[in-house]
């Protein structure tokens, strides 16, 4: 079973990445384009095969780890 | 945010029912909530200084090289051929327990900004660090954390980390210290001040754009740390080291123009305490209008805006005539550039919003009738005298153990993650010398440079603690054959509304001040942090000093690295003191004893001697013997110079291991002339050995390789990191 | 020999490199900022290190897509010569102008340290005051310099010969534990097939002065201040 | 229109981040955790309305600048 653990920053914590690539997105002349932020993804390999029991171990895995949670928040998504 | 301003709330600000009172007296009205906020972060020990100020005001801060002492950005001090360093060093540390890499990042970023306001070009970055015990799993991701977090941020700047500072105590569990210092080089002519003139001149900020960041962070850094503190978490501010670097590109482009009347960068408190600094130095009222703010934010009320400490901004007060001029410059370099206000004749600081008056306050009480505090102290009781303390383990095993034990450790770990070559400048490196050396680009001119504290001193005897502190910073510069010129402190302490941190805070200063004193070593700028304790376990007393020293030429800068042939010659008088060594520590599992003894005139006699032959060319390699005694500051030279050492000279572990002060190891081709003129100098010199060999010989042990040596030494950090 | 240094923003290692080819050519080098670069009249363009445009979406990314890149690229078709150093090679890298890619270093920390390098070609105009097999230090300041490129890349680099530099043992072993970064076959600089591309991690500009520590990265500027465009 | 663009090393490059990651997991206890790959998630506020162009836009940009091709791959997604 896979897992996907999106992290991304906290809304209202500074994303200096993402304001980055949007400036260089403009400079490329790609019009349009608003606010870019930017995450991490982490993709997991789980021997465990019931979903819900994988998702709560990767929600686990996000908190103690994966995730910084002072400034960042996460989203667990379990892919067949 | 309507809520009702009152003392309930002003307390929550951290504003006493006595400072609510003189707030309400100042204003003769119940002041705005944005007014509450203005006072509360203005009168906050962070920007205040109102438990220390009267204790500060005691530090010698004069000399004839001095330019600008405290009460500017940071220091400014001549240097020769027409230029001035400009230093300062200031403490994240609540920030870097939070969160690690981005406290200590943003604690970089913002001494940078403290010295490129004044108008140097940074050179070189320093830091002092003081961590918990490294068995606790926290204490290994603060430390992964912050050692990213400094290099992340002035590896991408561009300035070089040349030195630094780190011990571990489990006092600092819950609240590690993170002092960061930057250095700067200056036209001595044009330095950069913050007082605003001229009435009607236009208010500019530059920078990034204002977010919700750090709101209270300057309250937060003047509380203690307790369990709530979850809570209590203001939005952590990021640091951004790529608009950094274009701001201090942009800031000298203009500052090599007549531009700029006066400029100030957005620290603790941000725009709140960079206007209100600015025009209150100047004695002119300041008018902004929120609305021309850049914000990162939507629906942001001018409570946040005048509070956020957003990083990378600054503030200017602009020429009229020149305004275009800059905002082309920082259109350049990609960043934003807004008139915000204007000053006025008025003596208030007034904050508009959407046609709104926020705030209006007028300036000369809020800086005049700022709190101060004479708060009561207690002496700490002296130590008892250490008695004999048997040798447990013999010279061989004490040697080894010393070599690997966290505090004295080798380092590498940490500065390999720190670009220390970037400029072209770095003559010595972090672990080659005493002092950093960087020499100043396009002259033969070099600036030393160094951090010291021994906070176990501190604990002991915060007047020891404190003299030592300054003691060793200047022998540490001396030791490379630098002038040692001025300091910057950093004085980290816990709650000083507790008699006994008081106490010791006072202590510190006045040790300090009769180190300065006695070897012309004044304090030009510093930081003070109090309330580093967390449920109620104080840290160790740490007032970290940051030394600053020149060389005419940075050619005749010594390092620590020993060859072959050469004869090592001991300066100082050993006694075998033990007390507070970190051999009683380590070796014998005792914290106890009285540190050892100062006698600043030996110190000084000594240090000119040892500056004297170095810069007559007698001396190969030089070092000050300091934690862990003579065997360890011997055996540091031999793994420099990958050389070995045949000691002649028997003693015990008092006498190899004490941390007798005033002493230096020289490394001399002719150590007969060494002597001599030492005994002419009235200065104790003895031979202690050769440099020879691939290991360390000494009179009834068997010999310790290098090899193994440096396998102890270099253990530490990558074990338990990796 | 007319120099040219682009610098575009967040890149710091400017100064450095101008001192060192001040040094051997005796005349400083152009300044150009990247949004006026003006090549015209250049035998060399360099793009030093640093962090541009902050590294912060892959290292040299940004600068890569600029619009300065398509002067850099008339330079080199012209026949002018080009290096970039640490975030220069990456920059050079992520436009197409040499094979492969700069990974995060295997042991994923920032390196600080002297490196050695063994000179695996010493008939170009940038390492012709080397001998070939030479060894020599250098300092090296990345977090990102783990050289990678697909087998047939890499395969194809050294069958063409354009592997310019190894890391190696101070004795010019090349061996794992020499390659601090992890890069694909010790990879630490490399050619373009017309020999006036070369890009490289470590930093030879911080290395030209005695007091500094060492004089090992001189040659190559030496080997610079030499070359003409033909 | 929000794309998400999601960008991860390819096949055969060594991914030493993921790796590090699996080592932590397996030291805090994490049982039958396997491979663990980490990528880079960038999100674009567009102004484009029609989703099928708001998609091609967005590959554009990854082509260009988001993904480097000859490490990475990417997937670009658009949500409302
Ligand atoms: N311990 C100290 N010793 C000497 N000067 C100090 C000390 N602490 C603060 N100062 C001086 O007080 C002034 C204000 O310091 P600070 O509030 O840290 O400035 P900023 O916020 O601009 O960085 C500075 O000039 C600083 O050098
Ligand atoms: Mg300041």
């Amino acid at each position: 079973m896979k897992a996907e653990v999106t992290i991304m920053l906290k809304a209202g914590v500074l994303d200096p990445q993402g304001k980055a690539i949007g400036q260089a997105l403009h400079g490329l002349g790609f019009a349009g384009v608003g606010e870019v932020r930017q995450g991490k993804i982490i993709q997991l390999e789980l021997a465990e095969t019931d979903p819900a029991k994988a998702k709560a171990a990767a929600e686990d895995m996000a908190r103690k780890l994966l995730a910084n949670t002072v400034i960042e928040s996460f989203k667990v998504e379990i892919k067949p | 945010m309507a809520q009702q301003v009152n003392q309930a709330l002003a307390k929550q600000f951290g504003l006493s029912a006595d400072e609510y009172g003189r707030v309400l007296a100042i204003m003769g009205r119940t002041p705005s909530f944005t007014e509450l906020g203005v006072f509360s972060v203005m009168w906050s020990e962070h920007c205040s200084y109102k438990s220390s100020r009267v204790w500060l005001k005691t530090l010698p801060t004069k000399a004839p090289w001095v330019i600008h002492g405290p009460g500017e950005n940071a220091g400014v001090v001549d240097i020769g051929d027409g230029l001035a360093a400009v230093f300062k060093m200031e403490s994240h540390n609540h920030p870097s327990f939070i969160e690690p890499y981005s406290g200590a990042a943003t604690g970089v970023g913002g001494i940078l900004r403290d010295v490129f306001t004044m108008g140097a070009r940074p050179v070189a970055n320093l830091n002092a660090l003081r961590f918990g015990d490294p068995k606790l799993a926290v204490t290994k991701r603060v430390v992964d954390g912050v050692v990213r977090g400094i290099g992340g941020y002035g590896n991408c700047v561009g300035v070089p980390t040349v030195g630094g500072e780190v011990n571990f105590h489990p006092a600092y569990n819950g609240n590690p210290l993170v002092n960061a210092m930057t250095v700067g080089i200056a036209d001595r002519n044009k330095i950069f001040l913050s007082a605003a003139a001229g009435i009607g001149n236009p208010v500019v900020y530059v920078g990034s754009k204002t977010g919700r960041d750090g709101i209270h962070g300057a309250t937060m850094a003047s509380t203690s740390f307790e369990k709530d503190s979850e809570e209590k978490r203001p939005t952590v501010q990021i640091g951004d080291p790529f608009v950094e670097k274009l701001l201090i590109e942009a800031c000298l482009e203009l500052m090599a123009t007549d531009a700029i009347i006066a400029i100030q960068d957005m620290g603790a408190a941000g725009l709140t305490s960079s206007s209100v600094e600015m025009a209150g130095k100047g004695d002119v009222g300041i008018e902004l209008d929120l609305d021309h703010l850049p914000q990162r934010e939507t629906e942001m009320t001018a409570y946040e805006m005048m509070l956020s400490e957003s990083q990378e901004r600054m503030l200017m007060v602009l020429r009229p005539d020149r305004q275009e001029m800059a905002r082309a410059i920082f259109a350049k370099w990609d960043l934003d550039f807004a008139v915000i206000g204007q000053l006025t004749d008025t003596g208030h600081i007034v904050v508009k919003h959407k046609g709104v008056v926020e705030a209006d306050i007028p300036l000369a009480p809020l800086a005049d009738q700022a709190p101060l505090y004479h708060r009561p102290t207690s002496e700490t009781p002296k130590p008892a005298a250490l008695g004999a303390v048997a040798d447990p383990v013999g010279l061989r095993t004490a040697l080894l153990t010393l070599l690997a034990c966290p505090d004295l450790a080798s380092r590498a770990w940490i500065w390999d993650q720190y670009d220390s070559t970037i400029g072209g400048q770095t003559v010595k490196r972090p672990g080659a010398a005493d002092a950093a050396i960087v020499r100043l680009d396009g002259h033969t001119r070099a600036l030393a440079l160094t951090t010291d504290c021994t906070p176990r001193y501190c604990q002991a005897d915060p007047e020891l603690g404190g003299m030592q502190a300054v003691v060793e910073a200047w022998r540490n510069i001396t030791a490379t054959g630098g002038k040692p010129l001025a300091i910057t402190d950093n004085m980290n302490f816990a709650n000083p509304e507790k008699p006994e941190i008081m106490g010791q805070f006072a202590a510190a200063i006045r040790g300090m001040a009769a180190a300065c004193v006695a070897l012309d070593f004044p304090v030009v700028s510093g930081n003070v942090s109090l309330y580093n304790e967390t449920e109620g376990q104080p840290i160790l007393p740490t007032p970290a000093i940051g030394g600053l020293g020149v060389l005419e030429d940075a050619a005749q800068a010594v390092g620590q690295a020993i060859a072959p042939g050469q004869t090592l010659v001991l300066i100082g008088e050993t006694a075998g003191w033990l007390g507070q060594s970190l051999w009683l520590r380590e070796i014998a599992g005792r914290e106890d004893g009285p540190p050892p003894p100062i006698d600043l005139t030996a110190e000084r006699r000594n240090g000119d001697f040892v500056r004297g032959q170095i810069l007559s060319g007698a001396v190969r390699a030089c070092h000050d013997v300091s934690d862990g005694g003579l065997l360890i500051a011997v055996a540091e030279m031999a793994l420099a110079g990958n050389t070995g050492v045949a000691l002649n000279l028997t003693g015990d572990h008092a006498f190899w291991f004490g941390e007798d002060q005033g002493r230096y190891v020289l490394a001399v081709d002719n150590a007969a002339a060494t002597l001599v003129a030492a005994t002419a100098a009235g200065v104790p010199a003895a031979i202690i050995g050769t440099a020879q060999g691939q290991g360390l010989t000494l009179p009834g042990i068997d010999p310790i390789s290098l090899t193994e040596a440096r396998a102890a030494n270099d253990r530490f950090f990558p074990a338990w990191m990796n | 020999m007319k120099a040219g240094i682009v610098v575009f923003p967040g890149i710091n290692r400017e100064r450095d490199m101008a001192i060192a080819l001040h040094a051997s050519t005796g005349r400083a080098p152009a300044m150009l900022w990247h949004k006026d670069a003006d090549l015209t009249g250049l035998d060399l363009v360099v793009i030093p290190g640093g962090f541009s445009y902050g590294d912060y979406l892959r290292c040299g990314a940004m600068a890569a897509q600029s619009p300065a890149m398509a002067a850099i690229r008339a330079h080199v078709a012209r026949g002018g010569y080009l290096l970039g150093v640490c975030n220069g090679f990456q920059i050079l890298t992520e436009a197409g102008l040499l094979p492969g890619a700069l990974l995060r270093n295997a042991g994923l920390r920032f390196l600080s340290m002297d490196c050695h390098l063994r000179v695996e070609r010493a008939d170009t105009a940038f390492t012709n005051r080397y001998r070939a097999g030479e060894v020599f230090r250098a300092p090296m300041a990345h977090g990102d310099g783990n050289y990678f490129a697909d087998d047939a890349t890499l395969d194809r680099l050294e069958g063409e010969n354009l592997v310019a530099l190894r890391y190696a043992t101070a004795e010019g072993a090349v061996t794992p534990d020499a390659n601090f970064n992890g890069a694909a076959r010790n990879i630490a600089g490399i050619l373009s097939p017309s020999l006036r591309v070369m890009g490289l991690m470590p930093h030879p500009e911080d290395l030209v002065d005695p007091l500094m520590g060492g004089t090992d990265g001189k040659p190559l500027f030496d080997a610079l201040a030499a070359l003409e465009v033909a």
